[in-house]
């Protein structure tokens, strides 16, 4: 099994993330599987900021700590993480004059040599030739590449950029004894998929119908919004900018009450500012998908790093109490499955639905032999009313069904107050209770829907996590297999309601471990809050970084 | 008169409420307009004024206090063929709802603002809203009001708005003439209606306001940005009422290409089979 | 034991309130305990409102099903609340004519009564004649009552009102066979003390040296700004409505940050829009104090209603994790007591503390034979600082000497986002995690200072509770204790976090039956959390009405 | 030129982004003021421009998005010895932060308040912002933004803002005197400052402002709100810059009965002895 890590790293503008993004493109269609993870600071130039991918002839779905290939944009990267990289790892870039490191190292001056060719945005394409030459991979497919992308602006740029390549090529030969050769593991361009988790999760929005998506602007929540963005005029969906959280989630209740598929997205600090609107959603009875991308807190915190420390609130988010489901996707393609069931259930129970996401899941880009889509949208919900049409119809299941103004003869009457069955307000005591009642006893049919988590046996221990921590569960067991010790996983990805007999599940899990990047294993916590058992071995990260297996492995083992 | 958009609620405000005005009004209104109930949404915050929609025939979205306009935007987006009003009290569209006031001028939705200013919290009971008079007192403001008054009209000349009137609830005719002028218009339009609450407005009363209120001059020309930024200054003994301003511009809709492109309502269009088809070549 | 419950109904803006004001204060001062509970709709006039007063020779803190004397301002009260008088009751007021309870009636218009008087103002002190008449109390308090209230209105009001309660006692005087002659316990005016919840939220600022309150109106906190905005000018506190709940909490966080004890209030859908702030006081370790008032919801809901619905969203309310502490008062001098440690907390740890209360408890008027006063407020916490000051100082017990801008020759530095020991931002994830820990450790020294629930012993069963439903249970427990049935009480009003040992003290807690006014049980669920022992048992109310004695009976005896 | 308000903080900025020219106009003010860092609070909120109080030496208050106005407003109240100072971007006080604006304005507080308005949303990589250009294009709005600009210095003089300035952050020399004027005034001042992204906003470069901005004339009367609204709204060819507004009016401070009776600062009066013995008979 070929298993190889390379960290690209520079400062904010260098273009870490347009090297990153070329070359994972090109290994992916060269057959291999490919898994990136970026970190970046909360800034627009300077600073520091990279991307890690890692590549192999079988599925990943976890980063490493281990370096093979260090690609220093600037110099700083080098001081900052030669540190990682394995000694017979190399390293190439930016180093400092008499670099240090025990690796093979090869000094280029990428942004000079661009100059040479001309101008200096070509310095990243000069990389991705010396990495590619590095790797021992043909050139074929990236030269492709280059067309495709630079076709449009016409043969000169395409031309002028194949030449950067090969200067990057050719700064590497004869300079390094390659120990690495690549080969495509495929002839032809393959069908292996690559996604980030945000291109998941508004792919899965595009996929289930979503007709509406207004947010503001907050990371790492955003590039669902440029997504959905890139994709509006083609399927017709109105992306709107609010003013404000306030706003978006106003306006999301506002478009699906008149029939639209409605979706908001943002941070924990903009969560906050829509949980009025999220009970306003709940009490209205009105379907709504709200994508909640966690970061570091308390507050604004460390905006561009992972956590998920959200867990707690989300599920008790707005005040007094009604039926929610919260699902926290694993990796892309489960949150394009995940946004589509959310959808589903939303329409269906005509409930609030939180999808929480992270900074890890949000940036990180996930590959796929094939990609599988699960879920179907439903057909819309809606009915065409009658004159006497009455939205908080008490029936037995909790459903009214639902009208949406101008379709029909009746009128659609909702209100935040406490209501009457035509929607009216009302101070009747008796009406009140058959109401929360009637909202409250949905959450009983939603549990029946729920799917239950992933259960893979090991008599040793089991590791229990959720969302976007999967991937690394999966491959810490593999590793701990390899090492005799025979771990199980048991991975939620649809938290809440949770479904029946995860307390069976649980009893007869040994050893439980609860993984998880918060402070004080709020997962865990309500776990043990539903089910009444203890859960006192925890692992839980709060530095902002995500998991990386190593490191992963280390703690478990001093847990157990 | 009796209407197709009268209902039989109950009705919880005051006896002689200025709020009676604003409701006959805009039902007459909306008959002269030739609407149908299903045609409308009435879209609220909470409040007094933010009752009235259950207190007519029409669609109802009464939502929460101070963000009727974001959700009357989306509603009016996502189903252009209705007609969305959204209504509240002085304290939900200019205190807790001020932001989406300003922002929603901004897009110029087809859609109309009413906002029933009786320059108090009524609902609560008495609290000085942004409209309430310098010097207004109240259990929370027994010194008396330190903030000025907030300047409804001023301030959506200022940013732009296409539409803006004032109107004073106890002129029934000059009221619904306005009210149906403000829905027609095909763009945002505000309408500051002012309405004495009868049980915590002691200084802006009836006879107070209609010993100040006149109309706006015959010759007016509401097309003059500075001059209607001018005219909405006047405060005091004389209080201006009539259409301060209107400028043509085009609506979200006419500017947003989803809408040039796509014919049908928006929502319709669910059943996308083979988007997965068209989007798997962005990701390999 | 005398035990007497009163009725007064009428429409919104008839003076059910004065009516119960004036009564209640005369009825104090004639040396009887007195509870009251408010019910009202969210209208201003018309509907449907009444003050229900108990009195009695020992003190009493809950509210009876059953009522001796029904006061009728209107005839719709006496359609609505005849049936709940008891066979031996009285009814007066506005009577439909051949009214036909069991009881014993006097058809009284007090409005037209008033109007020979002179004016429709009467009516309210005319009904109080006559109730008084009814209860045989002596007309001296009463009269005193008037002097003071009226006479800065000049001799003739006083005249008029004296004469209104004249005549409100002859209407009664013959016509009926007064079957109560209640004596003055005392002689001479008593110290017995009647506060409202709100007002023992208010006065405990008030104590605890609240020098700044921001917020804007939402019932049923608005009665605590009233209050502080009575006491401003005397005070010197700064009393602003802010333009939203956003601000009403930025504000606050600002003033205290500037030095000011700084306290906000407001009901649950203020409270969301309050949840960032939240989080920037903890982020900043700015000491701040909010109280929730709760009502039934979701979302607007029944406005002017009581719930004890917030509790697991305040528990968990903003993103990520910090430390906070959340009490909720029992009753007015439990408020008094509760704020001030409240602001103590906050100002000794540098976190959030909020204090639940609802409609019930801020409505209410409880009366006391005594007023104790048990905390203290706590000495300025800031010192004035050196040059080299930093604000986040990393320190053994996770405390920072807090400065303030303008004390001292140091910068005061404060950020939302993670930050060093200067207070500036910071990516550095070293310092993040060494941060991050340093907040979240406070919490174990906060445990030790929260006080233990109230432990009532019982071997039959334990009525567990929290907040306002104190009164309710205590009275519940000796009904219980006449029928031969020993149950035990277990109170909480300092419910985050929750002290040592409360584990040990549910494990020896025979049968328990959490009781409190939501759906599903929040606090039941957050005890099984906490101390993963099961509770099943449990008795929720959400129909916004508060527990009354004989319901609550009636429900333990259907779980037990 | 090195002042007592320098720091050494790394500053994250962009090179060659108009956020240098606010940061050393603002510490050349502060010295020309004769101010020491101490006297100083600087309040704002996330942004780019929100970052700037790490960059100098003063008391700092970096709250949240769009919230510094409230938490100004505050310190300045509880402590009117100090110089409070809001800044940040133009997302930040426009956007998310409407509402405070337009309410403190109300208040008339103290205050200064700094935005630096680069027209996009700088920190989240791009995005049209209140200000910005009809048509600006971005990520999210590839077809083009479909607001019409937010109008900062017209809303502020429509609310009766007491002083109202526009800036560019190009003119050092221009900005520290408007700054400077602006921290000196008694009651709210606004400061809308033009400031190049080099990053993301390719419309509104140096250049094209240097094209367009000149300086109200010399003869220009700033105490004329008609006028002053009138020239608020010229932009496009023409932007004009430098004091739009001006009016005495009683601050916040003064007028607040808490303030003429209580003289010490109101913080310091924590340990009312007594106060139950005094409210006690309230509750009898
Ligand atoms: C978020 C939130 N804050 C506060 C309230 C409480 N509240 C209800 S109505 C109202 C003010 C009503 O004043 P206005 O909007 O002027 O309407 P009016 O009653 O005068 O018609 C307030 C503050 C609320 N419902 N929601
Ligand atoms: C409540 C909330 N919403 C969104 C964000 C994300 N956010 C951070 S900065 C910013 C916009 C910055 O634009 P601007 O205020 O104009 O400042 P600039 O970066 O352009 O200086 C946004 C949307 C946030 N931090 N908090
Ligand atoms: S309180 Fe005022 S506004 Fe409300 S219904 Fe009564 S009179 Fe009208
Ligand atoms: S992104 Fe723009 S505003 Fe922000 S620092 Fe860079 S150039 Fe300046
Ligand atoms: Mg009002
Ligand atoms: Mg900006």
């Amino acid at each position: 099994m070929v298993d190889f890590t390379l960290k690209i790293g520079g400062a904010a503008g260098q273009g870490v993330q347009t090297v990153a993004e070329m070359l994972s493109r090109v290994i992916l269609r060269a057959g291999w599987y490919v898994f990136s993870i970026e970190d970046y600071q909360s800034r627009v130039r300077g600073g520091h900021t990279f991307t890690q991918i890692r590549f192999s002839d079988v599925p990943i779905f976890a980063a490493h700590k281990k370096i093979d290939l260090l690609v220093a944009l600037n110099p700083e990267t080098y001081e900052l993480h030669r540190g990682e990289v394995v000694p017979e790892g190399i390293i190439i870039g930016m180093i400092p004059s008499g670099g240090d490191s025990a690796s093979q190292e090869v000094a280029i001056d990428f942004e000079g040599i661009a100059e040479e060719i001309g101008n200096r945005v070509f310095a990243n394409v000069v990389a991705v030739g010396s990495i590619l030459a590095v790797l021992g991979f043909d050139f074929q497919l990236a030269e492709k590449y280059l067309e495709t992308v630079f076709g449009r602006k016409g043969p000169e740029i395409v031309a002028k950029n194949q030449q950067a390549l090969k200067r990057g090529k050719e700064e590497i030969t004869g300079r390094l004894q390659p120990p690495f050769s690549f080969e495509n593991l495929s002839s032809q361009f393959s069908s292996r998929y690559l996604m980030s988790g945000n291109e998941g999760l508004g792919l899965g929005a595009l996929l289930a119908g979503c007709r509406f998506y207004s947010a503001y602007p907050m990371t790492p929540s955003t590039g669902i919004m440029n997504f959905l963005s890139s994709r509006a005029e083609r399927y017709g969906i109105v992306v709107e900018q609010a003013e404000d959280e306030v706003a978006a989630i106003n306006m999301a209740v506002g478009a699906s009450f008149a029939g639209a598929r409605a979706m908001t997205g943002t941070s924990g600090g903009g969560f906050c500012l829509m949980t009025e609107g999220l009970g306003l959603a709940a009490m209205t009875e009105t379907p709504i998908v709200i994508v909640d991308a966690q970061r570091p807190g308390p507050s604004t915190g460390l905006p561009t790093r992972t956590s998920q420390g959200d867990l707690e609130f989300v599920l008790h988010a707005s005040h007094e109490e009604f039926p929610r489901v919260v699902f926290a996707p694993s990796d892309a393609q489960d949150a394009v499955n995940k946004v589509i069931k959310a959808f589903n259930l939303s329409e269906k129970y005509q409930v609030p639905v939180i999808i929480l996401s992270d900074q890890y899941l949000a940036d990180s880009r996930f590959s796929y032999p094939d990609f599988k889509i699960r879920e179907a949208p439903l057909a819309p919900q809606y009915l065409t009313t009658e004159k006497d049409y009455q939205r908080y119809l008490i029936t037995e299941n909790g459903i009214s069904p639902r009208g949406i103004p101008g379709e029909g003869e009746g009128l659609v009457i909702a209100d935040s107050d406490e209501h009457d069955e035509a929607g009216h307000l009302t101070e009747d005591l008796t009406i009140r209770v058959k109401m929360h009642q009637k909202r409250m006893n949905k959450l009983a049919a939603i549990r029946q829907e729920v799917g239950l988590p992933l259960q893979l046996s090991g008599k040793d221990l089991t590791l229990i996590g959720w969302g976007s921590t999967l991937g690394v569960l999966l491959e810490v067991r593999e590793v701990l297999h390899q090492e005799g010790v025979e771990a199980g996983v048991l991975h939620f990805t649809e938290l809440y309601p949770l479904p029946p007999r995860v307390g069976e599940i649980l009893d007869r899990s040994p050893q439980p471990v609860v993984v998880e990047a918060n402070f004080s294993g709020q997962f865990a916590r309500f776990l043990e809050g539903e089910y009444r058992i203890p859960l006192k071995r925890r692992i839980n990260k709060y530095d902002g970084r995500p998991f990386l297996v190593e490191n992963l492995l280390e703690q478990i083992k001093g847990v157990i | 008169m009796s209407s197709p958009f009268d209902n039989r609620l109950e009705i919880a405000w005051c006896p002689g409420c200025g709020n009676f005005g604003i409701l006959n009004a805009l039902k007459r209104s909306l008959v002269s307009l030739g609407l149908e109930p299903k045609q409308v949404v009435m879209v609220s915050g909470i409040g007094q004024a933010a009752k009235l929609p259950h207190y007519l025939q029409a669609h109802v979205f009464n939502g929460l206090h101070g963000r009727s306009i974001p959700v009357a935007f989306a509603i009016k987006t996502v189903n252009p063929n209705l007609t969305v009003i959204a209504e509240s009290g002085d304290g939900c569209m200019y205190g807790e709802g001020g932001n989406h006031l300003l922002h929603t001028i901004r897009r110029n939705p087809n859609i109309t603002v009413i906002v029933h200013d009786n320059q108090v919290y009524g609902l609560t009971k008495g609290q000085a809203s942004p409209t309430s008079d310098f010097g207004f007192r109240s259990k929370i403001q027994p010194w008396g009001n330190l903030s000025l008054p907030f300047q409804p009209l001023s301030v959506a000349i200022a940013q732009g708005a296409s539409w803006v009137a004032r109107a004073f609830s106890g002129d029934l005719e000059g009221l619904s003439k306005i009210m149906q002028e403000a829905i027609a218009w095909e763009g945002f339009s505000l309408v500051d209606v002012l309405q004495p609450c009868v049980s915590f407005n002691r200084v802006n009363t009836y006879q107070w306001y209609q010993e100040r209120v006149y109309y706006l001059e015959e010759d007016y020309d509401p097309t003059d940005r500075v001059s209607a930024f001018s005219r909405s200054l006047e405060w005091g003994d004389r209080i201006p009422l009539g259409i301060f301003y209107k400028e043509e511009k085009p609506t979200y809709q006419e500017k947003n290409p989803v809408f040039t492109q796509k014919k049908d309502l928006i929502y319709r269009e669910i059943e996308k089979k083979d988007i997965w088809e068209e989007e798997k070549s962005h990701f390999i």
